[in-house]
């Protein structure tokens, strides 16, 4: 049963794969978004179904019975390396992969409308059923590599749906970057793999787990353990400074985003995280590290989200700054919290994207929100359904993003790993979120139609409308797992992952009503700015106006991607080109060659003697015998 | 069964024998020859599974053994036998050979007979290089193969196809010389110290022991002339600049045979001789071949990076991937061992599939200039579907056989040289950029010109050559425990004798 | 025995000094003339030593024969040679080689000086000569018992070497000259 | 001979008896059918032009088939004459030479117009020569025999006696090997007066018994020896007649040359060199031809690189490969096997080299045209057969396997490596690996290269054919299965009479 | 019997006339005074082997200089033969009109 939550989906994806070649085979006649996808949406709601099957009888078991386990194959077997096909499904992954095929199954659901006029919907969904398979795999996976497999699985997935318009050059190569800049995460993430398989001779969690309470091993191994792991999470979770893929990803279609880059791939880090929390609990350095990695990722890109203009890189510099916030949950050590966030994040984030792309839909492919507005009236179920989104991500109660977010701060503030610091930042990105989630929301819905494009917009059909009126009931209720104090998700989780820290000293329970009540100002202030600002959009562009230097940084992002250009993509490049034109051609290649111009140099020479002239050759034959006989009698009888 | 006593020596000798025969065809029937030798190579194909099936997993010592006397004045016997380590290598070149000439079949514009006998006879040398358990019946095939690989580089290749001929014979015709004398002076050595007579069969000269005290010992001598063959041929950096010229310049059929199975045999040869032979200069000069293969990683990669021609790109790919092979034998562990084995069956087979696919639209549009392609994945979406899952397991994606083989290797030498380690996977990183950054170029993007948008996309001939290349990248990739059983007790018998204490102290630490 | 020497080094000077003269004079014809000198002055030579069957062949063969030979030659390529005093070529090579040869020639004769002959010596002292017959006669005898194989094998040579000069000197049926 | 017989005709010297009748059968046959030839050659009535190369290879023919029964281990005339097997073993190989060069001549001459008989003679005469050579270790024996082997070659080199560069070939080739001649004969006078023997047994057996190898005397005469042999095998800086010689003679005759004549040269040299087994003579001469080999087979090949007419490349190769038989001739002292190897290799080359020049006689055009590389361009199109052949013998010069020249210099270079001439053998095979640019790229111009230009048209004459099949079929049966003809050769050189080569 | 005449003596003699043909071998570019160098070399040889021949009593080397007069005289007449032949074509005997082959 485990398996067939996998296989699946992995089926749909054979099955849609298929059709979609024999048809090319037959001559290119397309299959349409509603066939192909009506089979996509199936296997992946089955796998919704037996997840969720799992996941009641899970809660049916004892608390230290919760685990399914079963082993499909033997993978790689060498020497003392033992690595099966295992999936392990417990308490942490079970929700995990109840979000990814329920939230998949939503974001399946809207993609048959979404995609319908598309060229090769089949081939979408193909690669969409695949991406749920590797995304399971990732979570269910019961050791490093195969959650490894998962993991480079999603991003190639994530490489195909990005570049799937890929008859656009930019589109195409944002694919290629999110799959190299995963990469460089990925090789963090090797590197971790062998050093915990050298020092516990295992890779299966429990096992080592179970090692890890009995090995005795040097802080510091785990500490360059507990790192090497999160260069991969920052790879696949777009934390600095690896962020740079997420936002060109926003190329692929936008059902794409919603799923794989803001539901569930890039949370994978948070993923591995709080699995490996047995670890990380014994590391403080690494932890440090990872939170203030986290803070300084949330703020950073919510500085960005601030200026931007299309729609979806505002959605995506948010997820970033989403994301930052988990990590720094993680980081202060309250993994549940951070888990709790990606559910939340999962639904609210799914739902912007969904609606931003219900609104692109409208507006026939336009992305600027410069050029929406008043879009309130031309789609008014989208605009209700996106409005559920903004409040929950700004974190207005009793709205989902409010509990999580809360508690992170809350966390943030009060763990001994935490600090009034990491508190600040928090908050602050909370503030600039509820800003420019506010300004998005105000640009595009309210106002007047400030193109004629926006002029015309038109609702979207209703296998559109459906999933996101689903995702905004989530939005809106899926807080109540982890209200504070009488949190489900809190006690759900608790015997899976290390125990959150004690509290900070000097911090008291009473404080949290305290902080829960200032976050909620905050958010409010952020949105009343907003407003305050966009009412009249000349004002705003008047402040834009006066901090240019500011605001120009802030459009360009920072010129991170200009930085990366310059200091590592042009210098590799330049380094190549020597390596091949100087160094090998005319380096190693010379010299190789340069032993056969020796011997054919020292033929030309030799060929002089060869004259022709017989006294030359005669004199060759008594400078011969003159030598033999000089040597040899001056040998024997000197 | 009928051969049952010299299954070997059908398997070496019934592709030449076929060959042969095939040279009977007139040759105003061209698509009889091909088709003919095509049988030929499934008829090899089918030997092969005979001897797997016959192969017994569980031992680590030769079997299937053959031996007659030879040149008894010389100590030469004509010895055949396989171990776990051989039994894949001849899989994958009697699995190769066929899709080779399936692929070649409408590639070839002038001389069949000769191109199609010449591919014969190079699987015939090519097996008998790995069957051979005798050092010169061993060198005789080493050879003997460099002929047919001339002929066809140089008949049949393109622009610079002499040039590049003449290069690779003369360049790895040179490196082997020097372990042929190697080879003469163990010889001697075994009759020295045994008194038995001279010998070069393997399992004699593996009983010789030579001084191998310092870098300059005599031991350590030996092991740089065997050593210099095989790393010629691997391509080692920096020894690898004939590998660009030959694997551009010769045709697709030829690229593939290089790619696939000739390099291997530099492998091979380091894994069956100079490890077994020389263990002290082994250890002695492990760490500058860590060095070099690390190097060879990353230069092979940056140097892709920046190649226009698509072809070069993927030689240069082979310097990078056949360096992981390196680190893998000399990490001298049995993660490392069998991970540069495994390696060499991914690098075999995607590399093989690499270069037919590049054959295939270099038919089409006779260039593989990089910039004269753009867009093809619109025209031809099931050729981007092959193409793509090829750049995948070559970019060792885990699920393909690429990632096993490079896991591995890392995992082995990450216990013997951990900062290396981290410099070989940056390997990892290089590796995915140029692959999709080449195959962006190629495949995506706008059509890009008239000709692209005609053409046409995978014949069936095609789809036929590429499927089974899939499979395996697949099979490989997802239960490598297949191959793994084979060769397991062969690569432990090997690896003992470095590591006796080193494997049993993994064994111990895992639960 | 003074008499014996004094006669040796006035043919040895003789040797020397035409066999210089044949080496270094420019006119072949004068070379020829030199060269008798020098073949008559070996056959006084041999004479001295004894060996006067070689004395007599000596004059005989090549006196008579050879430089007969030589002469014969000179005067018929004399008839349309354009230039026939050619002296040695590069002056550097010359000097050279008379450097080599005479660095040649002193190793020769320290060695000479320096080691003793044969520590075995033959049965044909001069008495037992005498007794068998003379010089002439046991040397005959010798050829055709002892040395039988090797007077055969000489008249295989001649053979040879008359069908070779036949060969060079018989003018081709097809007399067309191709030039190269 | 203490005591002197006072007759000194003594009968029995003069009888011989019918072992040793039979043990002279080869030579008589062969000299007898020379003869007759020459005899028959003069008289017009009997189609001399016919007539002449039919007896001659018939009783070449004769001559090697009576090898069979004739071999004995007794030396004949006072050890003037050996007839053992060894011997026996070169007379073939000489015979067999010699009826392939007639076999290649015949159409060969017919196409420069110079069919006449003395041509067929004289290369009878030079057959003669070396089989007597090959069967001697009596210095004055031993050089007549090398002067009947040279005389004829002088006249046969230049025997295109129209033709400028056949002439010049044969002057040269005259004045330099008479000069070699001298010295090599001045080398016999010493050792006679240091011995007072020109048998070299005998004066191994001298030599040994006394300290006479300090005797300067021996010493320079053995020095003006290996210098008279080094020239006629073409070691440097003896060398340098060999290209010029090979590039003017007539293609068949340097086919000749290269093989039945080099062989002949070779095989004696095992016999000289053997003398020295045992005795200090050999550590004289080590460094020097330590030297020679090594130069000869540099300067050879490096020289063939740049040459651009196939029959001077071959030249050049030639004394490449000379140096290599030298390796064995030095290492062949310390141990004999190197002999054996000498003469395998020896075998193995006159076989392939004798096919190679098959090809270029058969392409040679009037005047030994057309035997530029580039006129071998394309060949492999109109005659695919010749250019397999000739490619074949290639590789087997490269020394690939599996073609006999692989075997061969395997044994070669294995022999010497145990007699521990490591570096030497280094330095051998490094060299043979320049060696193959040059052979590769006439095989390139076979195949690699379209035809420059119309082809002449020639056909392959039948002669031609046989002896292609032969040396063909022998290249792969001595590459892929040498055993046989290995253990046999091993066998010619006795190791346990280290002072003699072929005592059985 | 010449005993007061050292054999060195006269092998130095012998020596002397060889070298001195050598080098007129070496120095000279007519071809009939080459081969009279050459035989000036024979005779040399010649002379050495009596010499050893007498003063060591024994006959064989004065039967070997026998057989080098007859292979003296074949070789001067194939050599005057060639001498001819090539005048005939190139109507030289200079050495240095026979350059053709080289390189």
């Amino acid at each position: 049963m485990l398996a067939s939550i996998v296989l699946l989906p992995f089926v749909g994806f054979l099955a849609n794969g298929i059709w979609y070649l024999t048809a090319q085979v037959k001559g290119g006649k397309s299959i349409s978004a509603r066939n192909s996808g009506v089979l996509a949406t199936a296997s992946i709601a089955g796998s919704f179904v037996l997840s969720l099957a799992l996941f009641i009888r899970l809660i049916g078991l004892a608390e230290e019975e919760r685990v399914f386990e079963t082993v499909l194959f033997p993978w790689i077997q060498v020497g003392a390396l033992d690595i099966s096909f295992a999936l392990r499904m417990d308490a942490l992954n079970a929700l995990f992969a109840l979000v990814i095929t329920g939230v998949g199954t939503l974001i399946h659901v809207f993609s048959i409308g979404y995609m319908d006029h598309d060229e090769s919907p089949a081939k979408f969904f193909a690669y969409l059923n695949l991406f749920c398979s590797f995304m399971l795999v990732l979570v269910l996976g019961a050791s490093l590599p195969v959650l490894f497999l998962g993991w480079e699985g999603v991003g190639l997935c994530s490489y195909l749906l990005i570049s799937f318009w890929y008859t656009d050059p930019e589109k195409a190569s944002a694919g290629k970057k999110a799959f190299v800049v995963n990469r460089v995460g990925d090789f963090g993430f090797l590197i971790g793999m062998f050093l915990i398989f050298t020092t516990f001779g295992t890779l299966d969690f429990a096992a080592l787990k179970a090692a890890f309470a009995t090995v005795a091993v040097a802080p510091g191994i785990v500490t360059a353990m507990g790192l090497l792991l999160f260069v991969g999470c920052m790879g696949k979770s777009a934390q600095l400074p690896l962020f740079v893929w997420l936002p060109d990803a926003m190329a692929g279609p936008t059902p794409v985003s919603a799923l794989i880059h803001a539901a569930t791939m890039v949370t994978s880090g948070v993923y591995l995280l709080a699995r490996m929390s047995f670890l990380y609990a014994a590391t403080p350095d690494a932890l440090s590290v990872i939170a203030g990695v986290g803070a300084a990722t949330a703020l950073f890109a919510a500085s960005i989200a601030l200026v931007q203009n299309d729609i979806k890189k505002v959605l995506a510099y948010s997820t970033v700054s989403q994301l930052g916030l988990m990590f720094l949950a993680c980081g202060v050590g309250a993994y549940a919290t951070g888990v709790f966030h990606v559910i939340t994040h999962a639904f609210f984030k799914a739902l912007l994207f969904l609606s931003a792309g219900s609104v692109i839909h409208g507006m026939h492919e336009e992305q600027d929100i410069q050029k929406m507005g008043g879009l309130r009236s031309k789609m008014p179920q989208t605009f209700f359904v996106f409005g559920a989104g903004w409040l929950a991500i700004c974190g207005i109660p009793p709205f989902s993003g409010f509990f999580s977010k809360d508690e992170i701060l809350w966390q943030a503030f009060s763990s001994s790993h935490g600090g009034t610091l990491v508190w600040a930042i928090g908050s602050l990105t909370a503030l600039l979120t509820a800003f420019y989630m506010s300004r998005l929301f105000i640009l595009t819905f309210l106002g007047k139609g400030r193109t004629d494009k926006a002029a015309h917009a038109h609702e979207s059909p209703w296998v559109m409308l459906i999933p996101l009126q689903i995702l905004a009931v989530l939005s809106i209720t899926g807080g109540f797992m982890g209200v504070p104090h009488a949190s489900w998700l809190e006690h759900w989780l608790h015997p899976v992952l290390a125990h959150a820290p004690e509290l900070r000293a000097g911090v008291h329970h009473e404080t949290e009503w305290f902080l829960m009540g200032f976050s909620v100002v905050v958010a409010a202030a952020g949105i009343a700015g907003a407003f305050f600002l966009y009412r009249d959009k000349r004002a705003a562009d008047n402040l834009a106006a006066r901090f240019r230097s500011i605001h120009t940084v802030l459009l360009q992002k920072w010129y991170v991607d200009e930085f990366y250009e310059a200091a590592i993509v042009k210098p590799v490049a330049r380094f190549s080109s020597f390596l091949w034109k100087t160094f090998d051609v005319k380096g190693i290649d010379r010299v190789v060659l340069g032993f056969g111009s020796f011997a054919g140099q020292s033929g030309t020479l030799a060929r002089t003697l060869q004259t022709g002239s017989t006294q030359l050759y005669t004199f060759l034959i008594l400078v011969g015998f003159a030598s033999i006989v000089g040597y040899t009698l001056y040998g024997i009888f000197r | 069964m009928a051969f049952s006593g010299n299954l070997l020596s059908w398997l070496v000798f019934a592709p030449f024998i076929w060959g042969l025969a095939g040279l009977l065809i007139p040759a105003r029937n061209p698509s009889w020859t091909k088709y003919w030798a095509l049988g030929g190579t499934i008829v090899a194909f089918l030997l092969s599974v005979v001897v797997y099936l016959q192969f017994d997993a569980t031992s680590a010592a030769f079997q299937l053994q053959e031996s007659v006397s030879w040149i008894p004045s010389l100590g030469v016997s004509y010895k055949l036998g396989l171990d776990g380590i051989s039994l894949w290598l001849v899989m994958l070149t009697t699995f190769l050979c066929p899709l080779v000439i399936l692929g070649a079949f409408e590639a070839v514009e002038k001389k069949h007979k000769g191109f199609f006998f010449l591919l014969l006879a190079l699987e015939s040398a090519m097996l008998g290089t790995f069957l051979a358990t005798d050092a010169f019946l061993f060198y005789v095939f080493w050879e003997a193969l460099l002929i047919p690989m001339y002929f066809l580089v140089g008949i049949w290749g393109g622009k610079d196809r002499i040039f590049a001929a003449m290069k690779f014979f003369i360049y790895t015709m040179a490196g082997s010389l020097l372990m042929l004398v190697a080879i003469f002076y163990l010889a001697y050595q075994f009759n020295v110290q045994s008194g038995m007579g001279i010998s070069t069969s393997l399992f004699d000269l593996y009983t010789v022991k030579v001084p191998g005290d310092g870098y300059l010992s005599a031991q350590s001598l030996l092991f740089l002339a065997f050593a210099l063959a095989f790393m010629i041929k691997v391509p080692l950096f920096p020894l690898h600049t004939w590998l660009p010229d030959a694997h551009v310049q010769a045709p697709t059929a030829g690229s593939v045979i290089l790619a696939g199975v000739l390099l291997k045999m530099g492998g091979y040869g380091l894994i069956r001789f100079a490890l077994p032979l020389f263990p002290d200069a082994v250890r002695l000069y492990q760490w500058p071949a860590l060095v070099l293969g690390t190097i060879a990683i990353s230069y092979g990669a940056l140097i892709a990076l920046v190649q226009t021609d698509i072809k070069k790109l993927v030689a240069y790919s082979s310097v990078s991937h056949m360096g992981y092979v390196v680190l893998g034998i000399f990490s001298l562990n049995a993660a490392g061992m069998s991970g540069a084995i495994y390696q060499m069956l991914a690098h075999g087979i995607s590399t093989s599939g690499l270069f037919l696919v590049v054959g295939m639209i270099y038919e089409r549009r006779h260039t593989r200039e990089i910039s004269a392609f753009g867009g093809l994945a619109k025209v031809m979406p099931l050729f981007a579907v092959a193409f793509l899952i090829i750049v995948l397991s070559s970019a060792a994606l885990p699920g393909t056989n690429g990632f096993v083989g490079e896991f591995l290797i890392l995992l082995g030498l990450w216990q013997t040289a951990p900062v290396l380690a981290v410099f070989s996977a940056l390997g990892v990183i290089l590796g995915a950029f140029y692959l999709l950054w080449m195959f962006q170029r190629v495949m995506y993007g706008k059509v890009n010109g008239e000709e692209n948008a005609q053409l046409k996309d995978l014949s069936t001939r095609e789809i036929l050559v590429l499927v089974p290349l899939i499979v395996a990248i697949f099979w490989m990739g997802m239960a490598p425990g297949f191959w793994f059983s084979k060769m397991q007790p062969s690569v432990d018998a090997l690896v003992s004798k470095y590591q006796a204490s080193a494997v049993a102290e993994l064994r111990k630490v895992s639960p | 025995m003074a008499l014996e020497v004094l006669f040796f080094y006035l043919f040895a000077s003789l040797a020397i000094a035409f066999s210089l003269i044949t080496v270094l004079r420019k006119n072949p014809a004068v070379c020829a003339f030199s060269l008798i000198m020098v073949f008559f002055s070996f056959a006084g030579i041999y004479a001295l030593l004894g060996a006067h069957l070689i004395s007599a062949l000596q004059i005989i063969v090549y006196a008579g024969a050879i430089m007969v030979l030589f002469v014969f030659v000179i005067m018929l390529l004399n008839a349309d040679a354009p230039s026939f005093d050619l002296t040695s070529s590069h002056w550097g090579l010359r000097v050279a080689t008379f450097v080599i040869c005479g660095g040649l020639f002193l190793a020769f004769v320290w060695a000479f000086k320096n080691s003793a002959l044969s520590p075995v010596t033959g049965p044909f002292t001069g008495d037992q000569v005498k007794a068998l017959g003379g010089n002439t006669r046991v040397l005959s005898s010798l050829l055709f018992t002892k040395y039988l194989y090797p007077f055969e094998l000489t008249s295989a040579l001649i053979l040879a070497g008359i069908v070779g000069t036949i060969a060079l000197a018989k003018r081709s049926p097809a007399a067309k000259k191709v030039k190269h | 001979m203490e005591t002197l017989p006072l007759n000194l005709i003594d009968p029995a010297t003069l009888q011989l008896s019918s072992a040793q009748l039979q043990a002279l059968l080869p030579y008589l046959i062969f000299f007898g059918g020379i003869c007759l030839a020459l005899i028959l050659s003069v008289v017009p009535a009997a189609k001399p032009t016919v007539t002449t190369p039919v007896i001659c290879a018939l009783s070449m023919v004769a001559s090697a088939a009576s090898l069979l029964i004739s071999a004995s281990p007794e030396p004949l005339f006072g050890g003037m004459l050996l007839t053992d097997t060894f011997a026996h073993f070169g007379n073939a190989l000489f015979l067999a030479c010699g009826v392939c060069a007639i076999l290649l001549s015949y159409r060969y001459l017919e196409k420069q117009k110079l069919n006449y008989p003395e041509y067929y003679l004289l290369l009878s005469f030079s057959v003669l020569g070396m089989m007597l050579m090959a069967s001697t270790l009596n210095l004055m024996v031993l050089f007549i025999a090398l002067e009947l082997m040279s005389l004829s070659v002088y006249v046969l080199v230049a025997f295109r006696r129209n033709d400028r560069r056949s002439n010049e070939a044969g002057v040269k080739y005259f004045i330099l090997g008479s000069a070699a001649s001298a010295i090599l004969l001045y080398g016999a006078a010493l050792v006679y007066g240091a011995t007072l023997s020109v048998d070299l047994l005998e004066v191994s057996k001298r030599t040994l018994q006394s300290s006479a190898v300090n005797s300067p005397l021996l010493v320079l005469g053995m020095l003006c020896l290996l210098v008279g042999f080094l020239f006629k095998v073409a070691s440097v800086p003896f060398h340098t007649w060999m290209p010029d010689v090979y590039d003017g003679a007539p293609t068949p005759i340097t086919a000749l040359m290269t093989t039945g004549l080099k062989a002949a040269v070779f095989i004696t040299l095992i016999r000289v060199v053997s003398t020295w087994v045992g005795t200090p003579v050999a550590g004289v001469f080590h460094a020097v031809l330590w030297f020679s080999a090594a130069a000869t087979f540099f300067v050879g090949n490096v020289v063939a690189l740049k040459q651009t007419n196939v029959k001077r490349m071959l030249a050049y190769s030639s004394i490449a490969h000379t140096g290599y038989l030298l390796i064995g001739i030095l290492a062949g002292p310390t141990h004999p096997e190197a002999f054996a190897a000498v003469l395998f290799y020896v075998t193995v080359y006159a076989i392939m080299n004798l096919g190679a020049f098959a090809v270029l006689t058969v392409l040679a055009g009037y005047g030994d045209t057309g035997l530029e590389l580039a006129d071998l361009s394309g060949l492999s199109e109109r005659h695919p057969w010749l250019s397999f052949a000739l490619a074949c013998f290639l590789f087997s010069m490269t020394g690939l396997p599996p073609t006999a020249g692989f075997t061969a210099k395997y044994f070669l270079f294995y022999s010497a490596i145990q007699s521990g001439e490591i570096w030497l053998v280094v330095l051998a095979v490094l060299c043979s690996a320049i060696g193959a640019y040059y052979y590769l790229r006439v095989v390139v111009h076979l195949y690699m290269r379209d035809p420059v230009g119309q082809f002449a048209t020639f056909k392959v004459s039948r002669g031609a054919i046989v002896t292609l099949g032969l040396t063909l079929a022998l290249v792969f049966q001595l590459g892929l299965v040498p055993g046989n003809a290995l253990r046999w050769m091993g066998g010619l050189i006795s190791t346990d009479k280290p002072a003699q080569v072929g005592a059985r | 019997m010449p005993n007061a005449i050292e054999p060195w003596v006269v092998l130095s003699f012998c020596s002397a006339i060889f070298f001195i043909g050598l080098t007129g071998v070496l120095i000279r570019r007519n071809i009939l005074v080459i081969i009279m160098s050459l035989e000036l070399m024979l005779n040399a040889v010649n002379l050495t082997m009596v010499t050893f021949s007498t003063s060591l009593n024994d006959m064989g080397g004065q039967v070997n200089v026998f057989f080098i007069i007859v292979v003296a005289a074949v070789e001067s007449a194939v050599g005057l033969g060639l001498v001819i032949a090539l005048f005939r074509t190139l109507r030289t005997v200079d050495t240095d009109q026979i350059q053709v082959l080289r390189g």
